[in-house]
């Protein structure tokens, strides 16, 4: 694994590594920062994915610690931790694990800081994985981060790319505030280029990868490389989509995704988590609320299936939100 | 037995802990304040033991039913009376009320309403000084009925495994709501329950002053000793229900009667005065309490309230628009 | 407190007491329906609010179970027995504890009758209640429907009113699939009509209790009671308000509401659950989404803050979703 | 020692069971199949015997690595094999793949991929039937690591409290995925903290079948005759690391060998000669599985994909909308 101290760092570099990499840096440049997980540390492989693996050696384990499978018990010593100066990052091994985990980050982390009046606070990034498409089947693909978008208090991030993932999660890491950090695990070994050591992505910044003057594409993780794909193919028509990556999904940064559509004055917002009172609804809303006499047509809406994730792969494709159905949403709304 | 100047410095917090409940009982039946409050007359001793064995440095993770660990601990009655009532002056501007009392100065560091929810927070105070070597030790309370919480079970696993310097205070009043503990719980005691997790535990009578300070002064020995941690199950009682307004009707007459014949206030008034505390000198120390409540009642009355706008600061670190 | 059938229901009821009587009938009529939860039994008290109060008296202490304090166990252990033919009703007792639980409704109760290809199925009910307005606080007080009306195969419900109450809880406790029955605290003791012992009302089926023609007020719960207050004082102006209760949020009756608003071409959600990423979005999206050239303008929403649920009753008014809020977002809609 | 015949339907299954692992590995590895899979290689014994000790009526939840647990129970071989290889022929429609496989046919009412969340819902199974007085008891498999996580605790505890018709088997493979038990284990062993909870619990050496049998059919008669639930911390191994590819690389040479040495395998089939069973006749059985096996993976092989539509069926009781 490559650390950023490493003379030069590889033209390319795969998204887990990113990953590895600032959390290298954040704990090279603060000693307060710790990591706690199943199985992160070297001695037990480096986490399952190995997005820690190195760290442990380099830092040692009262920095990167091994931990029983107790995720009431991570994230509750990371909330505490975080109370008294250390800016703790708990490994939730996957997203559906935080279901056990709720009451540490709900009640807990996001609210602290308010019910002790601004006494204490909370400064702890939880990273988590997910992403359907592999087999992983009903309870190992879910994304839920509309939940946590929905609790005052919490940042919700995710990036869609290495170089992003790793300044995104540096300035997680280093944000005084408590962070849910969502990674894609289907793209953990896809590569893109390389950040400088020093790249830092603010939170609460959205970035316009693919500018275009037809529709917006407002969408993160995932979405972001189908919306891409679609906006590649329809620019043979001469259909221009301008792609906004959200990469923070909560608070979103409203000012980006409205002065595109003010530009656009059509939107189309895309993730894969389930469709139904997901977080697309509140984008959209948000879009109509403040530029409704300006829009083409009504803001689009693309997710998964209303279903648990299916295992057979057959059944997981067609539930899962797709590059057709992106498709289909632009041309409903250009036509 | 402790020595008088420990048992006169337990008497001297657990009569302020009594002296404050009786009075907000009093005047939130009077409707001077209409909060939800959860008695802790009975487990005075338990906390004003404990406290008096550890520093103000040190850490104290709580819960709901906290008023005497708080007080014990050494929050100063103004700010701790003011938040109650939901004011601007109180420890936390009013935000957090009653159930989630915070004063680091004091070494409150979190009060929970969450049954057991504190437990895994506990062990990340006690984990940050063990890595900072700082010697502290945290003290974390709950009830019997937590116990039977995952929680719990979790917490005191990692605290054992990673030998931190934690304490948990099991308050252990027989009931839980209106639950008797063994009508819910698996195991005779609770003490069991960390010995069957490894964990160095006892089981102590935390009405008696002596033997609770005995207690506490071990497990934090053992803790700054980078030992580990110790499961305390102190048995106490609850004399006014699981929270104000409770009638108490779940618990046989018998046991209540008992309990109030065990009452730890009386004994452990008498127990100075055994030792030659003069009767002049107790009543100055009540006196001075009576008097720190009276002007906290009154600070907290006066108080104004927070605006409205209060709302959208300390949420994240920077205000929320309006 | 009153069941059903003593000889002559009263007039007026309490919305608790409706829930206690709708439970009593189930109990009656099907001896599969079993209640769990912490204190429920009327040794323990009936309950924490009495919503069960004398039911344990009445169907015994093997039906009515007064548990420990562990919400995984109530809920899984409900799971469990709705596996094998049982219709468990298990009450957390306030809402914010479901944090605890939520691997069992998710993960579990929510996905085991898709994960075994419809073998098994879990017709449980899970009754909690909360509120903010009455100083509980930052941990006793949320709303979290938006989470559950985010899982596919839960349906979650809220009724305004005892007689929908009644009605709304006996339809959960029967129906086929776990269903998340929402109570309101501070609305216990306020009393309504009583409904016929035989009142039923089905899920995924809104009311229109008030009708109007100039705009349509979406809402559900205590909202419905806030709805009601601000269409009567604009009834006055003679603006015409007229007002839904979803009473099945999820899946909820877009047809009853497309209709609405397919008449009055403006529409305001209402919630009293934080209004970012709140349910209110998904409404305020679908209808922007059938009916987008029909309307007037946007659709508003109201909800309460971005902030946890704040102890000081001026911060918690403040903060709170609010008539005023209301009738400012009618306003804006219809100026 | 157990009886010859028992031993004999004990070696059926685990045969059945090793046969399988190791006709799964293949195919995954040949790419035939291709799923994340658990391998159970070294515990076949463990759930044999204890699945040996009950009836087609009872119950039985566990966990993502359950395919011993699964075929021990009596799940037919080709419904089992078309749900790993997600065919619409398979258990679940191939709707839940291997890590949800249910069939109520032959008692499998869950398996879930959430460490520890079967253990409650186990309880639910056996309130049922102890409401039902219809004599079932309820097997809840899980591992070491399990122990670990809050779930147990609470599913342990209302166990007890409410005496229900359940067996813990806590199959201890001495390892959660990479971590070893006491990295991450307070207590030395599970058993211990049955005990702290004051529920029977029994500790035995899993791999030896008469071992294994004897303390399920003791827990098997003690939940019927309604005395309560038992944990039974099952020792045994696993050869294969957690999922296929794991190279082990974090187990002792030394531990692997020995390990090795006491593959419950090769030694139940020697204890069968002993017992003067022919080579031809367990050269029979082990043939008669091999037959299973092929046919089912053919089966499996040769079965259709669902269709995509599926995901709108067994959301909600009724179909979706598309
Ligand atoms: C997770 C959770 N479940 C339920 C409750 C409701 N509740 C508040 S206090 C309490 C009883 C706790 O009893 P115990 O732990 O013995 O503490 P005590 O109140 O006796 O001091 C319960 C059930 C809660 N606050 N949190
Ligand atoms: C709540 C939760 N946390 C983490 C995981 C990831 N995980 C899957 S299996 C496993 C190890 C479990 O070890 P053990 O209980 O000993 O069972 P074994 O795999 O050894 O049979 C872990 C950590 C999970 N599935 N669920
Ligand atoms: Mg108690
Ligand atoms: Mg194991």
């Amino acid at each position: 694994m490559s650390t950023p101290d490493k003379k030069e760092a590889p033209k390319q570099i795969m998204f887990a590594q990113a990953c590895n990499m600032a959390m290298a840096k954040a704990m090279a440049d603060d000693p307060k920062v710790i990591l706690m997980g199943e199985d992160i540390a070297d001695e037990q492989g480096g986490g399952v994915f190995k997005v820690t693996a190195g760290l442990s050696e380099k830092f040692g384990t009262d920095r990167v610690r091994s931990t029983p499978i107790s995720e009431q018990a991570i994230v509750g010593a990371a909330v505490g931790a975080a109370l008294v100066g250390y800016k703790p990052v708990a490994e939730i091994m996957l997203m559906n694990f935080i279901t056990v985990a709720m009451d540490q980050i709900v009640n807990h982390a996001a609210k602290l800081r308010f019910m002790s009046g601004g006494q204490t606070s909370v400064p702890l990034t939880i990273r988590t994985t997910t992403g359907a498409g592999t087999g992983l089947g009903g309870q190992h693909s879910d994304m839920l981060e509309a939940w946590l978008a929905h609790v005052p208090g919490l940042k919700v991030v995710a990036a869609s790319n290495p170089a992003d993932a790793y300044g995104l999660l540096y300035s997680s890491i280093m944000d005084p505030n408590p962070v849910i950090f969502i990674e894609n695990t289907p793209t953990y070994f896809s590569k893109g280029p390389a950040p400088a050591p020093d790249h830092v992505v603010p939170l609460g910044k959205a970035s316009v990868p693919r500018e275009g003057s037809d529709i917006s594409l407002i969408t993160y993780s995932r979405g972001v490389g189908a919306c891409h794909a679609v906006a590649e193919k329809l620019a043979g028509e001469g259909i221009s989509c301008e792609v906004i990556d959200l990469r923070t999904i909560a608070p979103f940064d409203e000012e980006t995704v409205l002065k595109s559509v003010a530009k656009t004055k059509a939107a189309v917002v895309v993730h894969e988590a389930v469709r139904n009172f997901g977080t697309g609804a509140e984008i959209s809303s948000r879009i109509h609320e403040e530029l409704f006499s300006e829009l083409k047509g009504p803001v689009g809406r693309v997710g998964s299936g209303y279903a648990p994730v299916p295992f057979s792969p057959a059944i997981e494709k067609a539930w899962m939100f797709s590059e057709d159905d992106i498709e289909r949403e632009i041309r409903k709304l250009l036509r | 037995m402790a020595d008088k100047d420990v048992l006169i410095d337990i008497f001297t917090r657990a009569d302020l802990i009594m002296q404050s409940d009786i009075r907000f009982r009093k005047m939130i039946g009077s409707g001077q304040l209409q909060i939800v409050y959860y008695p802790v007359r009975g487990q005075e001793v338990v906390s004003s033991a404990m406290m008096a064995a550890i520093n103000q440095e040190d850490y104290l993770v709580t819960i709901y039913r906290g008023l005497h660990d708080q007080l014990a601990k050494g929050i100063p009655s103004k700010d701790l009376w003011a938040e109650f009532a939901g004011k601007v002056t109180g420890t936390c501007k009013g935000k957090g009320g009653p159930m989630h009392i915070t004063h680091p100065k004091s070494g409150v560091m979190v009060t929970t309403g969450i049954v057991g929810s504190g437990i895994p927070i506990a062990n990340g105070l006690a984990l940050a000084s063990q890595l900072d070597k700082d010697g502290k030790v945290t003290v974390c309370c709950f009830g019997d009925g937590a116990s039977n919480i995952g929680a719990f079970h979790e917490g005191l696993n990692m605290a054992q495994v990673w030998k931190l310097p934690v304490i948990f205070l099991c308050q252990n009043n027989l009931y839980s709501e209106h639950t008797p503990m063994a009508f819910a719980t698996s195991s005779e005691t609770i003490k069991q329950r960390g010995e069957g997790l490894g964990m160095r535990s006892v089981r102590v009578n935390g009405n008696d002053a002596s033997e609770m300070y005995a207690a506490a002064k071990e497990a934090v020995e053992y803790a700054r000793a980078g030992k580990g941690p110790t499961l305390i199950e102190a048995m106490t009682f609850r004399f006014h229900g699981h929270l104000l307004g409770d009638t108490s009707h779940y618990i046989p007459k018998e046991e209540m009667e008992q309990a109030i014949k065990d009452d730890p206030m009386p004994i452990l008034r008498q127990q100075l005065l055994d030792l030659q505390v003069s009767e002049a000198d107790i009543a100055a120390i009540e006196a001075k309490n009576t008097a720190i409540i009276d002007e906290a009642a009154q600070f907290a009355l006066d108080s104004d309230y927070p605006s409205g706008d209060e709302y959208r600061i300390d949420v994240l670190d920077v205000e929320i628009a309006a």
